[in-house]
């Protein structure tokens, strides 16, 4: 298991690729917006949360297609099909690199970029955290959107048109902690509801993507 | 522990493509598979292998004693030979890739990426991943296929050694391997017959 | 014809656009049924042709 | 006899041919009396004026839109557990219905709002909840085009309707929390409470709903037929170019 994870990371630093290119994309997301809305401070800190949100989501969709495609391609997924370990466990933990690669440079990068939009002083904390809790959830969502799509030829845009709405209830909690954290109000309930999406998503999803590309191989 | 198959169907996109399918396998044999390009050898490998399920008939083997070798090798290019063989061979739960690497003349390439090799260097590393898979049933689909002369005999070689140390294979080739005690199974008999078509539910009769 | 005052736009509207995404539906679904069935009556034609012939390929009974 | 033998596809298309000439006239006749009752003989609302006449078709379409996709979700479970075909086509004859009782529901709901709210759309969570069931019938109906082997397709369809469920109920929540909203609710089932809706729109409302339920099944019916159809033709046709 160690052994795929630590080779999912190698593949992801080598190839370049995944790596970069949600966070450049994050970034431009948080360069592109105020140029868009106007530099009145006050506006952008009401859109910060949610466009640092939006944002974080839609560069966490870039990279979902080469979770499996790759090994796919290649014949690595048959392979590992028929190898000791449970395809659920390979789901897993391919899901877990993917959020090493994308979604934790997501999270370290978010603050910096709650700079350039203005993001109220009360409002980081509770950023990062919700970025935290949340972006492993998008990652094993998008896991299983991936396990889908895995077989198809043109599957990227298909592969968002089923992720986004999947995406919506982490969407909603994450940009509510930080929109209600940077107001210094009460965020227990959002956080814990976000949290439960993203545990109930790790315990249960990998079930149904296995599922997935087990059907897919076949 | 035996390999056997009885009365196996398979098919291939939804279409029944070999029926009745028997054979036995037991440690130390090899048998041959042979039959028209399209009869179905690719399926029924994979079918054994557990990737896709068979229409009728049992599959008998011993648990997690298979390992499959693809047309394609699972080769990543940005990785080294080494690196490649080492996450099969942890995968697989085995130490020691190094007898691997000699035996199929891949020790000088070690640090080589998989991106660099040659076609024929690109199938030997795909075959020492059997070597460090440790299962002693190998089902092969096309061994051969860019391997020259020395290489074959190479391969077969190390196949002579699977087979004396208790292993036995599946081999779907064209091509003579130079294993004369290995078996031929010829797929043409079990061409399954217009008609029948995939159906794994009582109210598929008719599809 | 009633009277719908100030409202005749939206009342209208919404007949005329629900009416006809209705309609629409079930166009669609009664074109693609007219299409199968003709269609899978002419394969079960080439089949039974085929079938008389003496082909190899046994037809189990023609169905459209 | 059990029911299960209805999941046979030859005879569930001689039983869809039985039922089909007495329900098709029927939905259309519930329809047409329901329709005409409520566009020409209700009165105004006190609140509304003449736009409470647009709820004769905005809410049996968010009601069947909604059901749709219950409907779907039994069908795709009926599929993953008893590996009835028929389930799963029936699913996919489904989904473009539901697909467009939703848009239904989201148009009518603009046009009634303009007037009513002041604007075509608002954030709210019964609207935006209807938003997002959009995305799902389609991401489901691109799925099912995408996938060419079809028991590959109805699979992974199958999975999407069953997870996509419950994230379609987490969303729901979502947003009732996010926002909550300007949507009246429900007042139909109501009776004896305050506010209910009033005895002459009742009837008429009721005769649409039945006639958007019998339309539903009637075009799941043809729809599955067609698809079963699909199927068996596909069959032939691989079995052609096998024996070529």
């Amino acid at each position: 298991m160690i052994a795929l994870l630590i080779r999912d990371l190698r593949l992801a630093l080598r190839a370049g690729g995944g790596f970069g290119l949600g966070l450049a994309f994050f970034l431009l997301v948080a360069v592109l917006v105020p140029l868009g809305v106007g530099p009145e401070g006050t506006t952008l800190a009401k859109i910060a949360p949610g466009v640092l949100w939006v944002g974080a989501l839609l560069a966490c969709l870039l990279s979902l297609d080469r979770i499996f495609a790759l090994d796919f391609e290649d014949g690595t997924l048959d392979l590992l099909a028929t190898a000791p370990i449970p395809l659920e466990g390979v789901v897993a933990i391919k899901a877990f690199a993917h959020w090493l690669v994308t979604g934790l440079p997501l999270v370290l990068a978010a603050p910096v970029l709650g700079v350039l939009l203005h993001l109220p002083q009360a409002g980081y904390g509770w950023l990062v955290l919700s970025l935290l809790l949340g972006t492993p959830g998008l990652s094993a969502i998008g896991a299983f959107g991936a396990a889908l799509t895995v077989g198809l030829k043109r599957g990227g845009l298909l592969l968002s048109l089923l992720v986004l709405p999947l995406y919506v209830p982490t969407l909603i909690f994450g940009a509510e902690v930080v929109k209600r954290g940077a107001a210094g109000m009460a965020v227990e309930v959002p956080l814990l509801l976000l949290a439960g999406i993203t545990l109930g998503a790790q315990a249960a999803l990998p079930f149904a993507s296995a599922l997935a590309l087990r059907i897919n191989l076949r | 522990m035996e390999f056997v198959i009885e009365d196996l169907a398979v098919a291939r996109g939804g279409v029944c493509v070999l029926e009745g399918v028997r054979l036995a396998l037991s440690p130390g044999q090899a048998v041959i598979l042979r039959g028209a390009n399209g009869i179905g050898k690719t399926t029924l490998l994979r079918t054994l292998a557990g990737l896709q399920p068979a229409l009728r008939g049992t599959i008998t083997a011993p648990p997690e004693s298979i390992a499959y070798g693809a047309h394609a090798d699972g080769l990543k290019s940005v990785l080294t030979v080494e690196e490649n063989l080492a996450f099969w061979a942890a995968i697989h739960g085995t130490s020691g890739i190094e007898p691997a690497l000699v035996r199929m003349n891949l020790a000088d390439l070690r640090d080589r990426r998989a991106a660099n090799l040659s076609a024929g260097q690109k199938r030997r590393l795909g075959l020492a991943r059997l070597l460090v898979s440790g299962r002693p049933y190998w089902l092969l689909d096309e061994p051969t296929v860019s391997l020259d002369t020395a290489s074959v005999a190479l391969f077969a070689d190390v196949l002579r050694d699977h087979l004396a140390a208790g292993g036995a294979a599946l081999i779907a080739t064209h091509i003579d391997l130079g294993l004369p005690e290995a078996r031929v199974l010829d797929l043409s008999p079990f061409k399954a017959r217009g008609g029948v078509i995939a159906s794994r539910g009582f109210d598929e009769a008719f599809l | 014809m009633p009277e719908l005052g100030k409202y005749a736009f939206a009342v209208l509207a919404s007949y005329g656009a629900g009416l006809a995404l209705l309609g629409a539906v079930v166009a669609l679904v009664v074109w693609r049924f007219r299409r199968a069935k003709a269609a899978l009556i002419a394969a079960e034609a080439r089949l039974a042709a085929r079938a008389a012939q003496g082909h190899h390929g046994q037809a189990n009974g023609g169905r459209a | 006899m059990s029911i299960w033998e209805y999941a046979n596809p030859k005879k569930f298309i001689e039983t869809a041919g039985r039922i089909l000439p007495v329900l098709l006239p029927l939905a259309m006749g519930f329809l047409l009396i329901g329709l005409v009752w409520g566009f020409f003989f209700t009165p105004e609302d006190y609140k509304q004026g003449a736009t409470v006449k647009i709820m004769f078709l905005h809410v049996p379409a968010a009601m069947m839109a909604i059901n749709a996709w219950g409907m779907m979700l039994v069908a795709s479970l009926i599929w993953i557990i008893r590996r009835h075909h028929v389930s799963a086509l029936a699913a996919r004859a489904a989904a473009p219905v539901g697909l467009t009782f939703t848009l239904i529901a989201l148009v009518t709901g603009a046009l009634w709002g303009q007037p009513m709210w002041g604007t075509w759309w608002e954030w709210d969570p019964r609207l935006t909840s209807f938003l997002i069931l959009l995305l799902f019938y389609l991401g489901y109906i691109a799925l099912w085009q995408a996938v060419e082997n079809p028991d590959t397709a109805a699979d992974l369809t199958g999975l999407l309707c069953v997870v996509g469920s419950v994230f379609a109920l987490l969303s729901r929540y979502a947003v009732k929390f996010w926002n909550q909203g300007l949507h009246q609710d429900s007042t139909i089932l109501k009776v004896g409470e305050k506010d209910p809706l009033d005895p002459a729109y009742y009837w008429p409302l009721i005769f649409c709903l039945i006639g958007i339920v019998l339309l539903f099944l009637a075009l799941v019916l043809i729809g599955t037929v067609t698809e079963i159809r699909l199927r068996r033709l596909a069959v032939i046709e691989a079995r052609e170019r096998q024996e070529a």
